[in-house]
């Protein structure tokens, strides 16, 4: 399992608006890579270019070649479920499903692709799925109650328990903190470290004590002023980010005196 | 006599006990037709009296109204049809179609005379009208009950000053168009021309139906209406004056004036289709009449279909059919040359 | 591969819909023909016209009552239902209005006929005593109650409960978010549905109105039941008017085969065809007008 | 303001309401209405002048919202009362629901009435013929309609094709029903005659149930289209997303998510669907006849449904001259039909509630 | 302007369940305090019970005493909407009226004491309050557009300078900076030491820095465990919470070692 991921001068458009121009990255296999910058800068949108999510919205469309390992998932004939059933998302806003229990959440990728499984199986896959999102102990009593009961913070480890149950190669998340308390903070800090060992992660972050905790690699993206569109402005291993950015808009972003 | 519940008896193919020691008759399959409305109670009676002179067969009859039905029978929906009316020559000649060299042809099997019928708070009597004062009335010229046109003609009759409330037919309608021709014909103040709608212009209170416009008069202090004699209920009517005398509308009258009528030329040989003779003057005849036909082929596409379709017209025309619906609806029966004159077309019927 | 298969089920669904409406239009001018061309005199559109304007009229005078008396009372009761009934009991109270759409529209034409019709005779006695140099309360007033107000009354109550419906279901998913940012903001809870319920049910509210506005349109036997039908008249309070589905019902079971009458009456089918059409497309650019600003996702 | 305010303003309103109804006519509904009326408006002033004019507004919106609420009530009782004082009794009728109308004529219907013998026949076939014409024509619509909001929310994105359809929907909604009949009989036949002429031995006559359902669904499909729309698009697209996210088809996301999501309106929707065309008369005349007993064949045969039932029993009457039996049954038919009508809400909200959203807290 | 909140014995309920028990506090006015603690111990309830937010929701009710300077805004008769009024509230999730332009978002709450005003006050008012939310520059020549076409950051600053505009005597904000970047974050911080000199200010925050930056005063709340009531565990100046707390489960807390 886990892939890696390499973008070549990719653009991303919103219809005719180009919100993201001329990515060129590469993201080793089973390693954490954080998205810092600005908000606007494009992050969330270069994010969802990775797993084709992108295309979802009406008019979206991307331009340049984004390699998983070797093959590119936006040659013609690839088909964009089974680039999303390999790169699994979690989103900032926590969306779990209103019409499913807390066990069908977590088995959701599943049930709704239809797969059989035994009961003991899926049993399995919960509570591992749960125990590895820091959720376990506090639903465990009341997994056939409805995903939307739950708590902020609840719900956003509940989506990313869902995630990991599907067992993608790449896991993205787009702020996935951004709702919760120090210690579920934590918890999800050490969940991403403990993916990492199978899995390639990206995190979007506002939050550069967490980029600086989770990430080996950083990437800071950032925009010329509004209209413009986004650009990747400089990637590189996360100490040289925060301590020795060669860029000056690096720079000045990580010692805050942006703007 | 009818040993007749349908209740107890449901779900069993032929329910209904023996008809009078009638014979009965082996035709059998599903006869379906569909027209007036204005022969729906009779015709319910007629297809219920049928089960028990044939058994093994079965009628089926849409009220669609007149114009619909000689629709679907032209368009082959139906095996027959009821109409208020007879058919247009060209409608004639489009049936020869589906029914042979000879086409189609009509029995007056339904005659009821139509009533003018009122309610006024104080009037528990027949009035007396003659032609022109009913055209003014239902025109709306005469506006109340105590007007002289009226008391002109009743004498004796102490008359409220309540305003009329005339009530028509909403809907199109074979007693609307027998009716103002009737007005059209005998009354010289009517200046519109027959026809099933009423004149647009001197649209008044309306209802649809013989029912609508009889409930609604009943409702209605000083309302006044036309409809089938047999449906008035408990309202009054007005005695017609004919010649001479004020005639009021009964059985007899009526199927006389079908019977004296003259024939309308020029369509199948065995044609009973009639030109009701309006504004006649001969004593005790009453002429506001409504006769409903009933429309066969004079060719059926197959055997089975020719045998029900003679077996139920005769039915129709016969004696016992003819009591079962005055019986059940209150019409007028055929008169016994009218009958007879009706086997004979019927028995014109064949199969192709 | 399932995928092609869905959408294209759902493509054929459209695609269905498209060809019963053009099958239906074909039928409609095939059968209409004879209305506007007579074989002596060639085309006689000023006739057809001069037939079916006040049927026209008529049936826009009816629906727009029914609309003016409809639409605020439902709006009101999907209202009460969302936001001011008691939780507990506003599902039962959706139902129970839900029951006014159950009652098929014959028992409305009996209802209207024998109950409300001399009902509001005494009101349309006192309209006519009191505000008869008003134009729609001129005339004589009728005596048993079958007016085009009757009708529209009628009418009223039946589109009543569809534009009920609608509402209720989109005003329950108003987002609370924007429910609570009003709150908080120190509306009143009357504010507060200004503010965040109205504008987001908008488009919702004119479907449902839009709904109800062709049910009462193409309502046949209330109407025909209802009203006195005759000729055309601005009171409201008089015997007189009729609608399109009206004198569709009412002539065409007598109306002989091939005849202009037939023809007439599928023509003016097609006429109501083309008012529906006007008032949808006027809806539809109201709707897009804002569309920016509707706050769909 | 203090609790009691508004009964003492109540009651100003009733006697001042019952002191203006006194100088016109007394009359208990123009009491009623008057001490409504009044009492809004004297709400309305007195929180006014004593406390604001939001709060008087807040108040004033709250009064017409309830009387929008009791507006509506009025007729749904007067109504129902209607239909249940004069359907119990026939409904109670022995029989009634067992028995059709084979044998039954306008003399043994002046018998019940002249001789008080017990009202015979009864809607079986009506009602059998009723539930067949509906659940096909539901069967037909509810499937096409649904697929239709489908394509125009979740593929379509306004093309001219979308556009296309929107637009005939909305024509489709003012359709008169009578002409939604004549064009399924026409239809119908047409499509008979065709078949036939290619010899595949078909019915020659289009009069069946089967067109009568054809002819609803004529009716239906716009009431189901544009209902299920609405609903369809107040779905979040973030639960799409979601579905999408784990590598979800289109399809899947679509009957799994969206719709279980949307269930509730699309059941709402469906039911005022059917409501619509259960109460037709006129298309079901034309297309399906109308008999006097049983039929189990929507392809073969003709049927009657209730409406058209109570139709003719009021309009015809059995007997023209002793309607009493026929119009207790129309009512009680009538009322068997509301019940029925019901009892389909019923199931389509339990339906609904069980695949909803399980909506706790916020 | 400005108030000082005083609760007694606040116990808010959502139905049955107890959600937050027993709460004495004493909030200065014209001060910033910051409540922290973990996921579910009740921030978010007790903060909306503050301006009669809570009771917006079914069942949810409050016992005991609040009061604002020396009125009780539970005491019977009290008009919630005017409680509202004086109190003022952000919520964690921006939100934006989306069928107003930004302009009307920001007049929104003022318009509605229907207090008429000229064309030009109103665009004082806007650009006062949108000033005072850092967001005037980034939205002034877009007035006229949907509030919700802009970015997360910029919503929740259009939602502060939708209550600032209001001019309430006390702002609570619940999460404010959750969704914000670093930049958009200091701004927003920045604002609430501006307001501060007009306003008393609540904050609910998970961050801890940025309540020892921002805040006077910090009250840690606490939950047992599942399904108990949250309580405030201690209320004190923030440089005591965060230095020298005198309750051992805040020490635990803010030093991290909490769970
Ligand atoms: N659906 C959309 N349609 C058009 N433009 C969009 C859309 N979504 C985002 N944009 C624009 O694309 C640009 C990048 O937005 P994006 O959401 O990727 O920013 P971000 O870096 O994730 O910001 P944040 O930190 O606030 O989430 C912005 O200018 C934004 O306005
Ligand atoms: N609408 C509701 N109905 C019932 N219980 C609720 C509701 N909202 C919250 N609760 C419960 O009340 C308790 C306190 O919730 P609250 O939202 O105040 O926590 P919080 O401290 O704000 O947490 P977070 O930091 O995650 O926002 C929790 O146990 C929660 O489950
Ligand atoms: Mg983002
Ligand atoms: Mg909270
Ligand atoms: O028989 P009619 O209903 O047409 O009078």
């Amino acid at each position: 399992m886990s892939k890696s991921i390499t973008a070549k001068d990719l653009n991303v458009y919103y219809g005719d608006f180009l919100a993201v121009e001329g990515v060129n990255i590469e993201i080793a296999a089973r390693s954490v890579t954080a998205f810092i910058g600005p908000s606007g800068c494009g992050k969330t949108t270069f994010l969802r270019s990775l797993n084709r999510m992108h295309e979802v919205l009406p008019g979206a469309r991307v331009e340049g070649q984004l390699l998983l390992d070797d093959d590119d998932i936006y040659a013609p004939g690839v088909d964009p479920v089974s680039v999303r059933a390999m790169v699994g998302m979690v989103f900032q806003r926590p969306n779990p499903f209103p019409t499913m229990s807390i066990r069908e959440n977590v088995l959701a990728g599943y049930k709704l692709n239809g797969a059989r499984m035994s009961r003991s199986d899926a049993d399995g896959i919960v509570e591992s799925a749960l125990r590895g999102a820091n959720l376990w102990n506090e639903v465990k009593d009341r997994l056939d109650r409805p995903g939307s009961g739950l708590s902020g913070g609840q719900q956003q480890r509940l989506c990313i328990a869902r995630t990991v149950a599907v067992k993608p190669e790449v896991i993205l998340m787009d702020e996935p903190c951004s709702a919760l308390d120090p210690i579920s903070t934590l918890a999800i800090e050490d969940l991403i470290a403990e993916l990492q060992q199978e899995y390639t992660i990206v995190i979007v972050t506002h939050n550069m004590q967490q980029a600086a905790r989770v990430s080996q690699n950083t990437a800071f993206f950032n925009i010329a002023g509004s209209g413009k569109p986004g650009r990747m402005i400089e990637y590189a291993e996360t100490s040289t980010i925060f301590n020795n950015p060669s860029n000056q808009q690096t720079e000045r972003y990580v010692s805050g005196k942006f703007g | 006599g009818e040993a007749n519940n349908p209740v107890a008896e449901n779900g069993d193919e032929n329910g209904n006990g023996e008809n009078g020691g009638g014979e009965t008759s082996e035709v059998q399959g599903t006869l379906v037709g569909g027209g007036a409305s204005s022969q729906e109670a009779a015709m319910t009676a007629w297809t219920n009296g049928f089960t028990s002179v044939a058994p093994e067969a079965q009628v089926n009859y849409a009220s669609v109204g007149s114009g619909a039905g000689r629709d679907g029978f032209l368009g082959g929906e139906y095996d027959w049809a009821g109409s208020d009316s007879a058919m247009e020559d060209e409608e004639w000649e489009q049936s020869k179609e589906i029914c042979g060299p000879d086409g189609a042809f009509h029995i007056p099997a339904y005659i009821s005379p139509i009533a003018v019928a009122f309610n006024v708070e104080g009037i528990d009597e027949t009035l007396n009208l003659d032609a022109d004062t009913i055209a003014s009335i239902f025109s709306g010229e005469v506006t109340s009950w105590d007007d002289d046109a009226i008391a002109e003609h009743n004498e004796d009759v102490d008359l409220p000053d309540t305003p009329i409330t005339v009530v028509h037919r909403a809907d199109d309608s074979g007693t609307t168009d027998n009716f103002t021709e009737y007005l059209e014909a005998a009354a010289s103040t009517w200046e519109w021309e027959a026809s099933d709608a009423w004149p647009s212009e001197i649209s008044a209170e309306s209802a649809q139906q013989n029912s609508g416009v009889v409930d609604l008069t009943s409702q209605t202090d000083g309302a006044i209406t036309y409809a089938d004699a047999s449906q008035i209920g408990g309202l009054n009517s007005v005695a017609v004056l004919v010649g001479e005398d004020y005639v009021e509308h009964n059985a007899e009258a009526a199927s006389q004036a079908v019977a004296s009528s003259t024939p309308v030329e020029g369509q199948a040989p065995n044609n009973m289709a009639v030109e009701l003779d309006r504004d006649t003057e001969e004593a005790g005849a009453y002429p506001i009449v409504l006769a409903a036909y009933n429309i066969f082929c004079n060719e059926y596409p197959d055997q089975q279909t020719a045998d029900l379709a003679v077996a139920f017209a005769e039915y129709l025309v016969s004696e016992e059919g003819q009591q079962t619906a005055e019986a059940a609806a209150g019409n007028a029966p055929m008169s016994e040359d009218l009958r007879s004159t009706a086997m004979d077309a019927i028995s014109q019927i064949s199969a192709q | 591969m399932g995928d092609k298969v869905f959408s294209g089920l759902a493509l054929l669904a459209g695609v269905a819909i498209l060809a019963t409406l053009v099958f239906v239009a074909v039928f409609l001018s095939f059968n209409s023909v004879g209305a506007v061309y007579r074989e002596e005199e060639g085309l006689i559109i000023r006739q057809f016209l001069q037939y079916a304007y006040p049927l026209v009229i008529g049936t826009l005078i009816a629906s727009l009552i029914a609309l003016l008396l409809a639409t605020p009372v439902a709006v009101g009761v999907a209202l009460y239902i969302s936001h001011f009934a008691p939780p507990r009991l506003s599902k039962s109270i959706g139902y129970v209005i839900d029951l006014l759409a159950a009652i098929p529209s014959v028992v409305y034409g009996a209802w209207g006929m024998s109950f409300l019709g001399p009902t509001l005779v005494p009101l349309y006695g006192w309209l006519h005593q009191h505000l008869s140099f008003i134009p729609l309360f001129a005339g004589s007033p009728s005596q048993t109650g079958r007016t085009i107000f009757t009708a529209g009354v009628v009418l009223a109550v039946m589109i009543l409960p569809i534009i009920t419906s609608v509402c209720r279901e989109i005003f329950i998913q108003t987002p609370k978010l924007h429910e609570e940012a009003a709150l908080a903001l120190g509306a009143t809870r009357w504010e507060m549905i200004t503010m965040a319920v109205f504008p987001f049910a908008r488009a919702g509210i004119i479907s449902g109105v839009m709904l109800g506005l062709g049910r009462a349109l193409g309502e046949t036997m209330a109407v025909a039941l209802v009203l006195s039908p005759g000729l055309l008249t601005a009171s409201l309070i008089s015997a007189g008017n009729s609608t399109i589905p009206a004198e569709i019902a009412l002539g065409f079971p007598e109306a002989p085969p091939g005849s202009e009458r037939q023809a007439q009456l599928i023509a003016i089918g097609l006429v109501l065809f083309i008012i529906t059409l006007i008032v949808n497309m006027t809806a539809r650019w109201i709707v897009s007008r804002h569309k920016e600003f509707s706050g769909a996702n | 303001m203090p609790w009691w305010v508004s009964l003492v303003i109540l009651a100003v309103s009733a006697v001042l309401g019952a002191a203006l109804s006194a100088l016109m006519t007394f009359n208990m509904a123009i009491w009623f209405i008057l001490t409504a009326v009044l009492y809004v408006i004297i709400s309305y002033g007195v929180t006014r002048a004593k406390v604001s004019r939001r709060k008087a507004t807040d108040t004033l919106w709250k009064h017409l919202v309830y009387l929008a609420f009791i507006i509506a009530l009025l007729p749904l009782v007067s109504v129902i009362w209607s239909v249940t004082s004069i359907g119990i009794p026939g409904l109670l009728e022995p029989g009634f629901l067992a028995s059709d109308m084979r044998g039954i004529d306008g003399t043994i219907d002046r018998r019940s009435q002249e001789e008080g013998e017990p009202v015979l026949g009864g809607i079986r076939h009506a009602l059998v013929g009723s539930l067949l014409i509906t659940l096909s024509a539901t069967f037909i619509s509810v499937p096409i309609g649904l697929m239709t909001s489908i394509y125009l929310v979740e593929y379509a994105r306004g093309g001219p094709l979308a556009r296309a359809i929107t637009f005939f929907v909305d024509v489709m909604t003012g359709i008169p029903s009578i002409v939604a009949g004549l064009f399924g009989a026409a239809a119908v036949g047409w499509f008979l005659g065709v078949g036939n002429s290619l010899g595949l031995g078909l019915p020659t006559r289009s009069t069946m149930g089967i067109t009568a359902a054809i002819a609803l669904s004529v009716l239906m499909i716009p009431v189901v289209v544009r209902t299920t729309e609405e609903m369809l698009r107040v779905v979040p697209n973030e639960l799409r997303e979601a579905s999408y996210a784990l590598g979800v088809r289109k399809w899947r996301t679509i009957l799994k998510v969206v719709i279980p999501t949307a269930i509730s309106g699309i059941a709402a929707g469906v039911t005022l669907a059917i409501a619509r065309v259960i109460g037709e008369t006129a298309p079901i005349l034309v297309t399906a006849g109308f008999i006097v007993s049983n039929n189990w064949n929507m392809f073969q045969g003709w049927m009657t449904a209730l409406p058209v039932f109570i139709f003719r029993q009021f309009q015809n009457p059995t007997s023209p001259n002793f309607s009493d039996p026929s119009h207790q049954r129309a009512w009680a038919a009538a009322l068997v039909l509301i019940i029925i009508v019901m009892g389909l809400n019923l199931t389509a909200r339990l339906i609904a509630t069980f695949l909803a959203p399980k909506n706790t807290g916020r």
